[in-house]
């Protein structure tokens, strides 16, 4: 993974948000306040359009400024966290142009644990955690089988997660409140969660022939 | 949807520039940046610092309550949204001087974490700081993890009294444990009638049924822990009070101040014929009340309903309370009792 | 009906026990009578009374601006109406202190037979009143018959000036005279997004559909005058001043004092919004605004919607609007300008 | 006319406007507040029940207290309208404890022209005036032919008065706004004059055998 294929990565998961974001709304409205839509597709788009604008090379300075680019646009709770992780996986990269496989795990595997420090909070609880966790774990465990394989297969890890929200019982924010009533409902933030891993699948689906270690 | 607004992205930089064009020689943005709000009051030399920060669309809160005894500085977010860290860093450094900065705000995932982020920052620069978060909102968890309880119109009772604490001078440790003291004694309780309408959704959160009302709605317009059919002004009074004063005892012979705040859609004759039922509950009781609060302190935009803030107070409480305090959108100069 | 009350006709009754449980160190009844409300502040011997009245459902017009350096006493009627002329001349014997009355209310049938018969009972008894009718709607009447235009939140700003000129002693007909010229330098126009609903009759008075407006509405929550299709906050604002400066006309280096006023359901960010529209076209036309007054301060109940009201300035009318005045829902402590 | 029938003609009348609330708040919603079935039940019923309990005899005094009575209890315009045309009767039958009807007559017309001094209003301008003015005239012109027919003239001349104040453009109050657009409604306030007189109407017709002048 390369600068290049960041900003390419992030101008798929940007498009999906965007194309999602009443989906998501209506998801983060069922016992929350319904701007995780907006929070989400402002996030990504501000974050896609400072790539498309940036020569910068070290892949610790670009995740660090992304951070930085999505709290300031999209500084909800779901936001926040998402930036959080960016920070995190900034400390690991940090110095690198480029990053193969298993570094990229490290450093995501680095951006969640950075997530369950600040948010307090860890896979189970019915958050976006519960897509990205098993996500960077099929990653990890697929990644002999070579970037679009292991996307894959990260990408179905997040689906599944997210749908595996439905029968946990929340434990944070506002969705708290309603205990036992939420089972049953799917967690806006793991679906987006799940967003994420598509792009990245994605892309490297579209755009890598050969299933080669990038 | 029926707003009268302008395009719903602009809502907020909308609102703001109209405080600075009613309100421009009480407070200003810094260095222009439409989302952070400073106090133009003058303001002690050595003073410590007290800022918050929240999501838009509860006017007054947050911002409202920047200005002279009370808040020094307030960052704000998108409707409902936290602000980023960046800013709030940015805040805390222009409210130090030179005493530290009290951070007093709602406990809600994204400020938590973003107050936690800023702080961070401007301690790198030596600015010492402390945390206080206000968690009232009796419905929004169990006593058993009332720490995770969420902060609602309680907050200005905070912003009031830490406020005059380091209006005269107390330092930041002082100030800090005095808000925490008034939010240690600090319970809220809420009902909505109806669901608001963040401007870029276009639509209510929620819907209520014409014959329902929901005890303990988010203050973002989130649904409620429960819904009951609709009540009377008395026994909406008395199944809040009953909530709150199961959670926090009193006792004949204590004083308390009481909040009836209305959520923006609500009219100030509803709240009053509710306050009238909780202050003969309370007096019956042996409980009087001190400088009550009746109005919009904190919204949901157009949300109908309204909430009840007990407040325990004790001589020092009483007296920060009563201690002089202006904004453009709070004063406390009607509200001193007379003689 | 979705109101948070106990038995409709209680209404009236239990706002007013709620007031005096909350206030009752700053008003009070006079002789026990619910309907008639009387300021508690101290107040200098001589000094000329101001009384108003009028129907419920406006809070906090008009009992809400009894108090110090506004109102002596206010009479109040059932919901909208208004009320006896017994009870008004029973007010204005209590605020007599030798030096004579002014009635000062808004332009309404009811509301002026009745005082008219109360002024004559009282004259009886050798008590002088003078009379000044509020009329600062522009919506209610062409300006060819301005006289039969009706009185809506721009007696809030007579309220305050000819309080203020009170306090300073003026005789009855000073009073008057400055209180008839607020009354002349004043205009308002309203817009209503939905009715609102008498308790006692249940139901909306009208409805307004999803996707209008109506310029013009009654205090009363009559329909408008004129609806419209939704329009943007930018256009409303625009539209309120310019009916308002078609009638009174202004010109650049003129001062104004402007009040963006709530009807009830309104949220405060819209209220802001509107302002800055306001301010920005009369800063377009080279006229300022001194002591703007946003919020809510004449309602209509439950009603979404907001009115502007103008107030040409002059020296006079600026210091009066300056000096203090304190009730329990009225202060201008916090709007008085920095320096 | 002696205090006895006046109290039962209160309570016709008050029967009668209880029965009606409903539809008067409607006609008064159509441009005005609908406050109307309020005030006019509740006036009715106060001076009603106040003349159940009073032992006054002397028509002037009585007709004073029930004005007074009735402002008390509905002050809003209707009200007070209806409590100066009872003063203004309540004057020119001071120290009758018997009027004929060419006295009551003349009490109605001092207290119609008191309405029409105060309020600044004369027939023609859609107010309850339309109806009251027809009916006295009615009843004056057939007072010769006894109690029980003349008051059914003033009814029915009421009822076509305020079936008439459809084609009227309203002068005053709120409905004074709506100008051409109120041609067409009718005038909640007449509706209550024709009330009034349906109730004086009733009291005779059903307790008067023969048609003597009372
Ligand atoms: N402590 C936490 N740790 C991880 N994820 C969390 C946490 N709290 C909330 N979330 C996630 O954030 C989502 C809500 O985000 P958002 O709508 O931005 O919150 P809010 O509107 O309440 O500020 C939830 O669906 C959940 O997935
Ligand atoms: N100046 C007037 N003279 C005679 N009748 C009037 C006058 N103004 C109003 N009315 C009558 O009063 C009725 C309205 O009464 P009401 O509902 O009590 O008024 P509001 O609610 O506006 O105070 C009208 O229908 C009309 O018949
Ligand atoms: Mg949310
Ligand atoms: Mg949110
Ligand atoms: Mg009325
Ligand atoms: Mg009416």
């Amino acid at each position: 993974m390369r600068a290049c294929d960041v900003k390419e990565i992030f101008s798929y998961i940007s498009e999906i948000m965007a194309n999602n974001k009443d989906y998501l709304i209506e998801l983060d409205q069922q016992n929350g306040d319904g701007d995780l839509g907006i929070s989400m597709s402002a996030g990504f788009s501000e974050v896609a359009s400072y790539l498309k604008n940036t020569d910068e090379k070290d892949l610790g300075k670009l995740f660090m400024s992304c951070s930085s680019k999505f709290n300031e646009a999209a500084s909800s709770t779901l936001g926040t966290i998402i930036s959080l992780g960016m920070m995190g996986m900034a400390r690991t990269l940090k110095g690198k142009e480029e990053a193969n496989i298993s570094e990229v795990v490290d450093a995501l595997e680095q951006g969640i644990q950075r997530i369950m420090d600040k948010a307090k909070s860890k896979p189970g609880e019915k958050t976006i955690l519960d897509a990205l966790y098993p996500a960077v774990e099929a990653l990890k465990a697929n990644s002999s089988r070579g970037v679009k394989e292991a996307t894959k297969a990260a990408y179905e890890a997040a689906a599944a997660g997210s749908e595996n929200t439905r029968n946990m019982k929340p434990v944070h924010g506002r969705a708290a409140y309603y205990g036992d009533k939420s089972i049953g409902l799917l967690d806006g933030g793991s679906v987006a969660g799940k967003f994420i891993f598509e792009g990245i699948y994605r892309y490297y689906s579209e755009n890598y022939k050969d299933d080669s270690d990038k | 949807m029926k707003k009268i607004i302008n395009k719903p992205e602009n809502f907020v930089d909308e609102v703001m520039e109209g405080i600075i064009l009613a309100y421009g020689d009480k407070v200003k943005f810094l260095n222009g940046d439409k989302r952070i709000l400073l106090s133009n009051y003058p303001a002690k030399e050595g003073k410590v610092g007290i800022v918050t920060g929240g999501g838009s669309g509860h006017l007054p809160v947050f911002l409202g309550y920047v200005g002279q005894g009370m808040l020094d500085g307030c960052a704000i977010g998108n409707v409902f949204a936290s602000p980023s860290s960046q800013k709030m860093a940015d805040m805390i450094r222009a409210c130090d001087r030179g005493s530290g900065v009290l951070c007093l705000y709602g406990n809600y995932g994204g400020d938590n974490m973003n107050f936690d982020m800023a702080c961070e920052m401007v301690e790198f620069d030596g600015i010492e700081t402390r945390t206080v978060r206000v968690k009232d909102d009796v419905a929004s968890s169990p006593k058993e993890t009332a720490d995770k309880r969420r902060g609602v119109a309680g907050m200005v009772y905070a912003f009031k009294i830490a406020g005059a604490a380091a209006e005269r001078m107390m330092t930041l440790d002082e100030v800090a444990a005095i808000a925490q003291k008034t939010v240690d004694n600090t319970r809220s309780m809420g009902v909505a009638l109806s669901a608001c309408i963040v401007p870029e959704v276009g639509k209510p959160t929620f819907s209520i049924n014409e014959d329902e009302i929901e005890i303990g709605m988010g203050i973002h317009g989130e649904k409620g822990i429960e819904v009951r059919k609709m009540m009377t002004a008395d026994e909406i009074a008395q199944t809040l009070l009953d909530r709150i004063l199961e959670d926090m005892p009193l006792n004949s012979g204590d004083e308390v101040s009481v909040m009836v705040n209305g959520l923006g859609g609500t009219p100030l004759e509803e709240l009053l014929i509710v306050y009238r039922k909780v202050h003969m509950m309370l007096a019956e009781k042996g409980i009087s009340v001190y400088m009550p609060h009746i109005g919009e302190f904190a919204t949901s935009m157009e949300m109908a309903g309204l909430s009840l803030t007990i407040l325990k107070l004790d001589e020092q409480l009483k007296e920060l309370l009563t201690s002089p305090a202006n904004t453009p959108f709070y004063t406390n100069a009607n509200k001193i009792p007379l003689k």
